[in-house]
């Protein structure tokens, strides 16, 4: 529909910047990043302002055949615009945030980056099956670099956890997909998501891309390489990794899992629910009792995630768009909480919750900041985390209220940890001398968060922006998905006002003899 | 009948040997016993008529090859009283392996039976002519069909005869070697050089 | 533009302004453009109410779509009917004279703009509360609400007291909002629609039907009655869900007589009202509400006779108030519960602003053990309690006059009695007894603080504001941030001083203390005597209330069929708990400790609340936090990383050690393994 | 087919052995000062050689016609992309030995030789099809692989390689010699076709051992599991260059000849064979990872890598398909690239004094003293490691492509989830050279030749690889299909 | 008669034997190479008398070149050991282990 390739131009420029950087100083090579990432969230906005709401459900697209049946096929719907939009966004964050912390090695660190936004979009944009496969998997190398090289004290350790156990996961839906492929003869994925297996193939096609998204989500019990990761990661590293690399399991179950293995997916809902649960409990008991910023965050990215889990698997709209709205809103809140950390990381150079006090006295527009996406991770209406959760367990309660029930403890551990993180940082008296010395956001700083303030108060007031264009497209998948929905467990049966006057006065649950 | 029993004769004396080559704690002994093998081996061929392979294994393994494995036994120089002697510490694995590999290969291949295997049919390609002796069968086969594997042989040879001098050919500096041509072309009246020294001037008291 | 819209949304505007604009706006700029605005929305709310006096039209006012997800779908709209009226009065009204009350008590606060900011805002957000016209805003507003509470009770975040308390609040808010949140759910799943109309239309004709929930078969209105009604015990502090609020405290008094005392917490029984057609088709859900009403009040009216922390006192009275009007509203009178609400609103925002200037006057000493006549010292203030508790214990003749509560407190002992049901019965009775307790711990506060002799020498506080002065303001602790209006030169160091005094003299409350005091003390002699026929009276309730709650005519027609004994029985209760305090804390003031002495063990009982907190401490939180720990040392390291990740390390490298082991360097045992493959490869194909 | 027609086809193999015979005459007159121009000689007679089969494989040469001398040599698109791989590698082993050599005063005029004489045993080797061609192919090239093992021959790790070499590798010519020998017997032919058709139907126990037999004595050739032993030893202690050659050339000529064997002459029974090299496969995939975790020297490193991706390899002879057949070849290509690249950058890793640094520990924080090097060698290793978008993925993407078409979804599953572990070690290398401070040992100049070498094989392993695919899939198709059409 | 299967065992036996000779031997890699010759004696025998029976010649030009190859090992076989020898100063297989691991 659209002849200008503007999605190849999308991955192009960043790739280019990235070739680019590696040759360059630091300085210019920062500058290089910067104009690039802001380049690329220029084409994004007309990406979205020329995106048809309501028009063909894969706009943008373009295909060349390259060989062996592989073709270069881009193009997406709005859930992949979304996710899209996402990364443009958050990527000039990135490069900002790494503006002065990082020294050594600028050009590569860019470059890497770079590289990274040019995988993330080729993830969302992909229409062929292996292209997706090889944008999945490639992003593991920058991320490993980016890690092992300008991260942490424990950075080695980090850096092989996350590589090899995304890895491992992922590998297994490389054969899968092969298998697919054979079977369906295509690698087209619109097509792919209209083809029934057999139920058998499912079930087994089903558990290999979990293996995959589980791990990158990550849910518990696989959830164990992503604390490691975000803290031994420089801070953009973690606002990528938390920001748009999880959201990539995500995005495969609604592109993959669902549309491909309805019956399967119905089949492992259980399963799903069962892991979110625990995950939903387990990891904010967890995080509650950290003493390192980054790894409560990273806990709590797994708690949020579980989330978002259960919202797909309620196989209904209101899940779907609650879990992409999850999606979004934990993208840019996380992001953003991983920011407000390296600001203070910045300046004290130690993670540790116990060695800041007070902020709120000598950063009070840090504080301001911290407190909206504190506040914003709680799910507090108004921000974006709200809508996601709401709708998300919205979403799930129509199946099960029981899940909804023990997802729904999130919020209330949620509220603890984040609002114990925040007083001990923002709060309390100045304990530490040099914390207390520290100066407030420079204007870097503020102009890194002040975008994604607004975009997240923009999402909790008015997502109608980002519903819209995923409308359609959800309601799709939820045709696609319908025929193999779990039947809730409500199963409400029609009213009966002269029963109920009669059955005044009756105890509770006597309405179940009929 | 006496076929019968030189057959076990060569077999029997042909394995015997085999074992102690392997066994004995003397390589130069060792050595002699294969070239027993050998010969027995070469006595076994005759007895099923391939004369010409059985007189190229006495030539080649008995006349060549063990002679230089003696040759390089003795010059290695070799302190036999320093050789370990006993075997690796998982002989009896070893042992039950091999054992039970010639179990299989004899039970697997079916030889135990007393009836004649079932030999595959060759396409009669390269059967033996009739009225042809073995040698001059084998040369005509040699010759013609596999022409380009026998130029392959030769070069094998070649490199053969290349690796082993590359590998053991050693230029010592120093050391004078002859040189023909020099000695030919040598004419008298440059081996003697009359120098007449002035008087008191060709020695230095 | 509606009015309506400049009443929600002119506060946010401040707060945004002032709170952002912070230290670069200054204290003054900030103070006027929030409280004027809350003027403005005051003055602009009282036209709405009396207009529904007479019987106004409901209408809505949309402002923007929010969202729309499949079938469901919510935006942002403002609705008023008369349940909003009463609220916006209510709460602009409290809020304006809160916010004009903080100038004088904030005035030294280096905070302000800050303060002023969280006050606006939580205005706002009670504003989107009561106007809300589907539940999604009202959880809006609802959770809106809980951050400003978090915000104003943590005000003084220096304190590790008050942060505790505002997690507190907003965590234990948390979990009556998780049971809100799914009652929407469960709304939405049966009806297909969070409007709160569309709701209300359609929940007769769910009545009987079951529902599924955590795997039990219920009745379906029963099960989303009781979820709604969680998150209403929540937000007002109902019993069970009740710890948080006196914890509140820790926030400047202000906010205690804004938040925790008029508005806020009252947004529980706002919302059982807004939905009470739903509540209305389910006995059990009413039972349930009912009870937890009454327990609640008799409950929190138990504890209050114990306390001495004055403002512990009020908000514990708070907290009972609460239940006399959740089991109104469990009984079926909404409308008294509305009553209740609003004259509440009045006089306990007055007591709780009159506690603020005896604490200020105090010098932020809040411990009644060491007031005492502080009758001479602070009269105005004096008079303004005194109309509180008055209005409070429900002092009143039948048919004659009676200040706030008697008309509010009142109708609801007798419209549970006229319910007839048992669990009205049970009402009843926890309501008269907590009216005597009521009466008794209002005049206990009085006379501790009012009469007797001065004991503030025992004070840490004033001790403190006598030696120190305002000399070195940074020794002070994080409390001292609460000093405001102080004069110095009240505070001339007299070294011996045997009156009790310890040299200290209390001083009169600046004007704008004052002011909202007078006006509040109005609300607190006049609301019930003016408003009480259009909120309780049959005709005239049914014509001011609409459509917007449920309204039993009969029921409210029954009140005046009580019996005579049934009638007086408030009052009696009401003269026995005056004579009591007064006997105990006037007459014979070692009688308190001869009792403490007799019935320690209750007494200590009550002083500790029932031991609520301390339960609440090792039930949930101590093992929270072993949970957490165990979870992550023994769960994700201990477990997962060990046998997996780690595990899968572990194992590679053993077969790593053992691969470099068999790779021996010798050439024997090469062979070996070259003979064991074919070996093995030939057994193979043999047995296949 | 006459005799004049045979000589055509067998021209590679008469250029390279005239050639080499005239170049062992001016080595033999000018001695080890022509070394160097032979070795540029000897380069160019392979590029000439693969010239010369250039035409048989664009043309997907197949059938009769590319049978020579009765049946015993086949000069068909396999056989000639396996050739060009072959040649190509081989001259490029040419190109890098002079400057390693040179620092031992080593470098002797027999070494292009000898490799110009293994190249034409390994030509003679993907050629065969007749086990007397076989065995005089690879016997041609294993006796020049032996003296190039020992070839420095001062040095007692490249004689013990050799003595390790020859030993074992004798013995596993004696297994496939008894192999042969059976199956000569049972069968009554030694061509591939006779063979083919006698194993068609019912076969004998005894043809059954041959065909193990022969197969095992292969497997050796090509390092699988558990014939594997040598090549750890014989890489480590052979020098370089040579162990460049060996991971390289022989090892496409053995997977060749072993394609050859199975899928052509042991072809109708499969079945039989199919699950020992999947045995195989497995064991390779999981011992050469495992054994190159504890690795401290980096030639060894690679020679478990080598294990390593052998076992993938013949995942793709498992499945037993011309897909599976086609996905072996470009394996074989990417990695003849990744394994020249590999070694290639290792013999840049030089000292101060130009001596090799072998040790892993040694070329830690390489990335900050010798980006470009360390960047080709990450490339390198991720490429080994399969991860997308690196070419190496390519490789193991056709050979599970070909598993699953094959319905061979276990081994699949397994295979590559055993790949993971070996992606630890290669990432190990990776985080030597990049997140360790630099050791600075590595500071010595390379020479352009492996510079050359090094940047073409990195940009072929790089993901502009991938614009290749169309032409190595479309080539590997066409031999593959050359494979199976003799069937 | 004397039956082709007597042959096979008797090569069978024999190639057992080398093998045996390869691994078991720990004194001295000559006798290892020995044993190689030995190997190929078997598979000799094996070819002839498959020859032989089968009526072909094959079998015995191929035992041809095997012996040419052998011969050629040897030589290559023995270099090896020569230069083994002159850098360690011993044949002993157990001292053949510098690099393992």
């Amino acid at each position: 529909m659209n002849s200008f390739p503007i999605l190849t131009l999308m991955l192009l420029v960043p790739l280019a910047a990235a070739v680019a950087c590696l040759y360059l100083d630091a300085r210019a090579a920062r500058v290089t990043a910067l104009v690039a990432t802001l380049v690329d969230l220029a084409l994004g906005i007309v990406l979205w302002a020329s995106f048809d709401i309501g028009g063909a459900q894969w706009q943008f697209t373009e295909r060349f055949e390259l060989f062996a049946g592989f073709s270069w096929a881009l193009g997406i719907d709005g859930i992949a615009l979304m996710l899209i939009m996402l990364s443009v966004f958050l990527m000039p964050v990135c490069i900002g945030a790494s503006w002065s912390s990082v020294k050594s090695r600028a050009g590569e660190y860019m470059a890497a980056f770079l590289l990274m936004e040019t995988l993330m979009i080729g993830v969302f944009a992909a229409q062929d099956l292996f292209l997706f496969y090889i944008f999945f998997e490639a992003g593991l190398i920058p991320m490993y670099l980016i890690i092992g090289i300008w991260g942490g004290d424990n950075r080695i350790y980090a850096s092989y956890k996350f590589f090899l156990y995304t890895l491992l996961g992922s590998v297994l839906m490389l054969i899968a997909m092969l298998w697919m492929v054979n079977e369906a003869g295509t690698t087209d994925i619109p097509t792919l998501m209209a083809y029934d297996f057999s139920p058998e193939a499912q079930t087994w096609l089903w558990l290999a891309f979990f293996a995959s998204f589980a791990v990158k989500m990550p849910m518990w019990p696989v959830h164990t390489w992503l604390p490691d990761a975000h803290v031994q990661a420089p801070t953009a590293g973690s606002v990528i990794l938390a920001g748009v690399l999880l959201k990539m399991g995500g995005y495969g179950f609604i592109r993959f899992s669902l549309p491909m293995f309805p019956e399967a997916s119905a089949q492992f809902a259980w399963l799903v629910f069962v892991l979110s649960m625990v995950a939903v409990v387990y990891t904010s008991l967890v995080a509650l009792v950290q003493h390192d910023m980054k790894k409560l965050n990273a806990y709590s990215s797994v708690a949020h995630m579980a989330i978002v889990t259960v919202g797909l698997f309620a196989f209904n709209v209101q899940g779907l768009e609650g879990s992409m709205i999850m999606m979004l809103s934990h993208g840019l809140v996380s992001g953003a909480l991983f920011l407000c950390v390296g600001v203070i990381y910045d300046r004290l150079h130690t993670r540790e919750i116990s060695r800041y006090g007070g902020l709120s006295i000598n950063m009070p527009q840090y504080a301001i900041f911290f407190l909206l996406f504190t506040m914003a991770s709680i799910g507090l209406p108004g921000t974006s985390g709200f809508i996601g959760e709401f709708l998300s367990l919205a979403g799930i309660y129509q199946v099960s209220s029981l899940v909804a029930l023990v997802s729904g403890l999130g919020i209330i551990l949620g509220a603890a940890y984040m609002l114990y993180l925040y007083r001990r940082v923002a709060y309390g008296e100045q304990r530490n001398a040099d914390a207390a010395a520290m100066p407030d956001l420079s204007w870097r700083e503020f102009a890194l968060l002040a975008p994604v303030a607004a975009a997240v108060l923009w999402m909790g007031i008015y997502p109608e922006s980002f519903l819209a264009p995923m409308r359609q497209d959800i309601a799709a998948l939820e045709a696609r998905i319908a025929r193999s929905a779990p039947e809730g467990d409500a199963q409400v049966t029609p009213g009966n006002p002269e029963m109920a006057a009669s059955a005044e006065g009756e105890a509770a649950g006597h309405g179940g003899a009929h | 009948m006496i076929q019968t029993l030189a057959f076990y004769l060569f077999a029997v004396l042909t394995i015997g040997s085999g074992a102690i080559t392997i066994l004995a704690r003397n390589p130069v002994h060792s050595v002699l016993w294969l070239i027993l093998a050998f010969f027995n081996a070469a006595g076994l061929m005759v007895l099923v008529g391939a004369e010409f392979i059985a007189m190229l294994l006495v030539i080649v393994y008995v006349g060549a090859v063990a002679v230089l494995f003696l040759f390089v036994v003795m010059m290695l120089d070799i302190d036999f009283a320093e050789l370990r002697a006993g075997f690796v510490k998982n002989f009896p694995l070893g042992m039950l392996v091999a054992v039970v590999l010639l179990a299989e290969i004899i039970l697997g291949v079916g030889a135990y039976r007393a009836g004649a295997l079932q030999l595959g049919t060759p396409d009669g390609t390269a059967s033996a002519a009739v009225g042809l002796s073995n040698i001059e069968a084998l040369g005509a086969l040699l010759y013609s069909r596999y022409l380009f594997l026998f130029e392959a042989a030769g070069i094998i040879l070649l490199v053969a005869m290349i690796g082993a001098i590359v590998l053991t050919l050693r230029h010592r500096p120093g050391v004078r070697g002859q040189n023909v041509a020099r000695q030919v072309y040598r004419r008298a009246e440059d081996a003697t050089i009359n120098t007449r020294p002035e008087v008191g001037a060709g020695i230095k008291l | 533009m509606s009015p309506i819209l400049v009443i929600v949304f002119l506060p946010l505007l401040a707060a945004i302004v002032a709170g952002l604009g912070n230290r670069a706006l200054g204290n003054t700029i900030a103070k006027a453009l929030t409280t004027g605005a809350l003027f403005i929305a005051c003055v602009l709310s009282w036209p709405i109410f009396l207009g529904f006096l007479s019987g106004g039209e409901a209408y809505v006012v949309p402002v923007l779509k929010w969202v729309q997800s499949g079938s469901m779908s919510f935006d942002w709209a403002l609705r008023v009917d008369a349940l909003t009226a009463v609220m916006l009065v209510v709460i602009t009204t409290v809020s304006a004279l809160v916010h004009l009350y903080s100038w004088g008590y904030m005035d030294e606060d280096p905070d302000q703009p800050r303060f002023f900011a969280y006050l606006s805002l939580f205005t706002f957000a009670m504003l989107m509360l009561v106007t809300a016209d589907n539940l999604v805003q009202m959880f809006f507003g609802w959770e809106g609400v809980g951050l400003a509470s978090y915000l104003l009770i943590g005000f003084w975040f220096k304190k590790p007291s008050a942060n505790a308390a505002a997690i507190k609040a907003f965590v234990v808010n948390r979990v009556g909002d998780l049971g809100f949140m799914l009652g929407i759910f469960g709304v939405f799943l049966v009806f297909g629609t969070v409007s709160i109309p569309a709701i209300l239309e359609a929940a007769p004709g769910m009545a009987g039907s079951t529902i599924g929930f955590l795997g039990y078969r219920l009745d379906t209105l029963t099960v989303l009655c009781i979820l709604l009604f969680i998150g209403a015990m929540g937000k007002s502090a109902q019993l069970g869900l009740h710890t948080w609020l006196p914890d509140a405290m820790e926030g400047p008094t202000p906010v205690s007589a804004l938040i925790h005392a008029a508005t806020m917490v009252t947004a529980g029984v706002f919302m059982v009202c807004r939905l009470s057609p739903l509540f209305e088709a389910s006995p059990v859900a009413l039972g349930f509400v009912t009870f937890i009403g009454a327990a609640t009040c008799f409950f929190a009216a138990t504890i209050g006779t114990t306390q001495w922390d004055i403002k512990r006192v009020i908000a514990y009275s708070t907290c009972s108030q609460l239940g006399y009007m959740f089991f109104a509203a469990g009984v079926g009178a909404y409308g008294a519960a509305m009553f209740h609400l609003f004259t509440h609103a009045f006089f306990k925002a007055l007591l709780f602003l009159g506690a603020g200037s005896v604490i200020h006057a105090m010098h932020h000493e809040q411990d009644m053990r060491y007031y005492g006549a502080l009758r001479k010292q602070i009269p105005l203030t004096f008079w303004a309690m005194m109309a509180g508790t008055l209005a409070i214990t429900g002092v009143g003749l039948v048919g004659i006059f009676g200040f706030a509560g008697f008309y509010s407190k009142d109708a609801i002992i007798e419209v549970a009695f006229a319910s007839g049901t048992e669990l009205g019965g049970f009402a009843f009775t926890m309501g008269i007894i907590a009216a005597l307790l009521t009466s008794f711990y209002s005049w206990r506060l009085m006379f501790l603080t009012f009469w007797g002799k001065p004991r503030w020498a025992g004070s840490e506080h004033i001790r403190h504001a006598v030696h120190h002065g305002h000399d070195e303001p940074e020794n002070h602790n994080p409390a001292s941030q609460e000093d405001a209006g102080d004069d110095v030169a009240h505070h001339v160091p007299a070294p011996e001083h045997e009156d009790g005094t310890a040299g200290y003299h209390p001083h009169e409350s600046p004007l704008t203390m004052l002011v909202p005091l007078g006006v509040l003390s109005l609300g607190a002699v006049l609301a019930g005597f003016v408003f009480h026929h259009a909120f309780v009276e049959a005709e005239e309730g049914a014509l001011f209330w609409g459509a917007s709650i449920y309204f039993d005519e009969h029921l409210m027609h029954a009140i005046h069929e009580v019996p005579t004994w049934v009638k007086w029985s408030p009052f009696a209760v009401m003269v026995l708990g005056f004579v009591a305090a007064w006997y105990a804390y006037i007459r014979n003031t070692s009688l308190p400790g001869q009792f403490v002495e007799q019935f320690g063990a209750l007494h200590q009982f009550l002083l500790n609340k029932w031991y609520f907190d301390e339960l609440y401490h090792y039930a949930f939180v101590v093992p929270a936090g072993w949970l957490g720990r165990v979870f992550w040392k023994a769960g994700d390291v201990g477990t997962i990383d060990r046998f997996g990740p780690n595990g899968a390390a572990w194992v590679v490298s053993r077969g790593s050690v053992l691969a470099q082991k068999v790779q021996s360097g010798f050439l024997y045992s090469y062979a070996l393994v070259m003979l064991l493959g074919l070996v093995a490869a030939v057994t193979w194909v043999l047995a296949g | 087919m006459d005799f004049k027609d045979s000589l055509g086809l067998v021209a590679p193999e008469l250029l390279l052995s005239v050639a080499g015979l005239i170049l062992l005459l001016v080595a033999a007159w000018v001695g080890d000062k022509a070394s160097k121009a032979i070795s540029i000689a000897a380069v160019a007679v392979l590029v000439g050689a693969s010239f010369l089969v250039g035409p048989a494989l664009a043309n997907g040469a197949v059938g009769p016609d590319t049978v020579a001398f009765m049946g015993q040599f086949r000069a068909d698109a396999f056989a000639a992309f396996a050739k060009i791989l072959i040649y190509l590698s081989a001259g490029a082993c040419l190109m890098i030995a002079p400057s390693f050599f040179d620092r031992y005063g080593a470098m002797r005029a027999e070494y292009p030789i000898l490799v110009l004489f293994a190249a034409l045993g390994m030509g003679i080797m993907v050629s065969a099809s007749d086990l007397l061609t076989l065995y005089i192919g690879l016997e041609l090239n294993s006796l020049a692989a032996y003296v190039l093992a020992s070839f420095l021959r001062t040095d007692a790790r490249s004689a013990e390689a050799g003595l390790k070499y020859f030993v074992l590798g004798a013995l596993a010519s004696g297994i496939l010699l008894f192999g042969m020998s059976l199956t000569y017997g049972f069968t009554g032919t030694t061509s591939f076709e006779g063979i083919r058709v006698a194993l068609a139907g019912d076969m004998s126990t005894g043809a059954l051992f041959g065909v193990v037999f022969v197969l095992a004595g292969l497997a050796f050739k090509i390092s699988a599991v558990p014939f594997h032993m040598w090549t750890p030893d014989v890489y480590e202690g052979a020098p370089t260059p040579v162990t460049t050659f060996f991971s390289t050339a022989p090892k496409v000529a053995a997977l060749a000849l072993t394609m050859r064997v199975a899928l052509d002459a042991f072809g109708p029974q499969a079945d039989a064979w199919q699950q020992i090299v999947i045995f195989a496969a497995l064991a390779s995939i999981v011992v050469g990872a495992l054994g190159a975790i504890g690795q401290a020297n980096i030639k060894r490193l690679l020679a478990y890598s080598s294990i390593n991706n052998v076992g993938f390899m013949l995942i793709g002879l498992a499945a037993a398909t011309p897909e599976g057949a086609s996905a072996m070849l470009v394996y074989l290509a990417i990695y003849v690239a990744m394994s020249l690249g590999g070694f290639v950058a290792v013999l840049m890793l030089k000292g101060e004094d130009g001596e090799p640094v072998e040790a892993i520990a040694d070329i830690s924080g390489l990335s900050a003293t010798r980006p470009g090097l360390a960047a080709a060698l990450a490339i390198i290793m991720f490429s080994l490691a399969g991860i997308p978008p690196l070419f190496g993925f390519w490789g193991k993407f056709v050979v599970f492509q070909a598993a699953v078409q094959a319905d061979m979804i276990a081994l699949a599953a397994i295979g590559i989830a055993a790949s993971v572990i070996g992606a630890y070690y290669y990432l190990k290398v990776v985080k030597i050279m990049y997140f360790d401070e630099p050791a600075g040992v590595v500071t010595g100049k390379s020479d352009w030749a492996h510079q050359a070498i090094l940047v073409i094989t990195t940009v072929f392993v790089s993901p502009l690889g991938f614009l290749l695919t169309p032409w190595l899939g479309a080539h590997a198709d066409a031999a593959a299909t050359a494979l199976f059409l003799a069937v | 008669m004397i039956g082709i299967e007597h042959y096979v065992v008797v090569s069978s036996i024999l190639f057992v034997l080398g093998v045996l000779g390869i691994f078991l031997n720990r004194k001295n890699v000559i006798v290892i190479l020995m044993a190689i010759e030995l190997i190929l004696l078997a598979v000799n025998i094996n070819l002839v008398a498959f020859s032989a029976f089968l009526g072909d010649l094959t079998g015995q030009v191929f035992a041809m070149f095997v012996l040419t190859v052998a011969a050629g090992e040897a030589a290559i076989g023995l270099a090896i050991l020569v230069i083994y020898f002159r850098s360690r100063g011993t044949i002993a297989v157990d001292d053949v282990n510098r690099m393992k691991g």
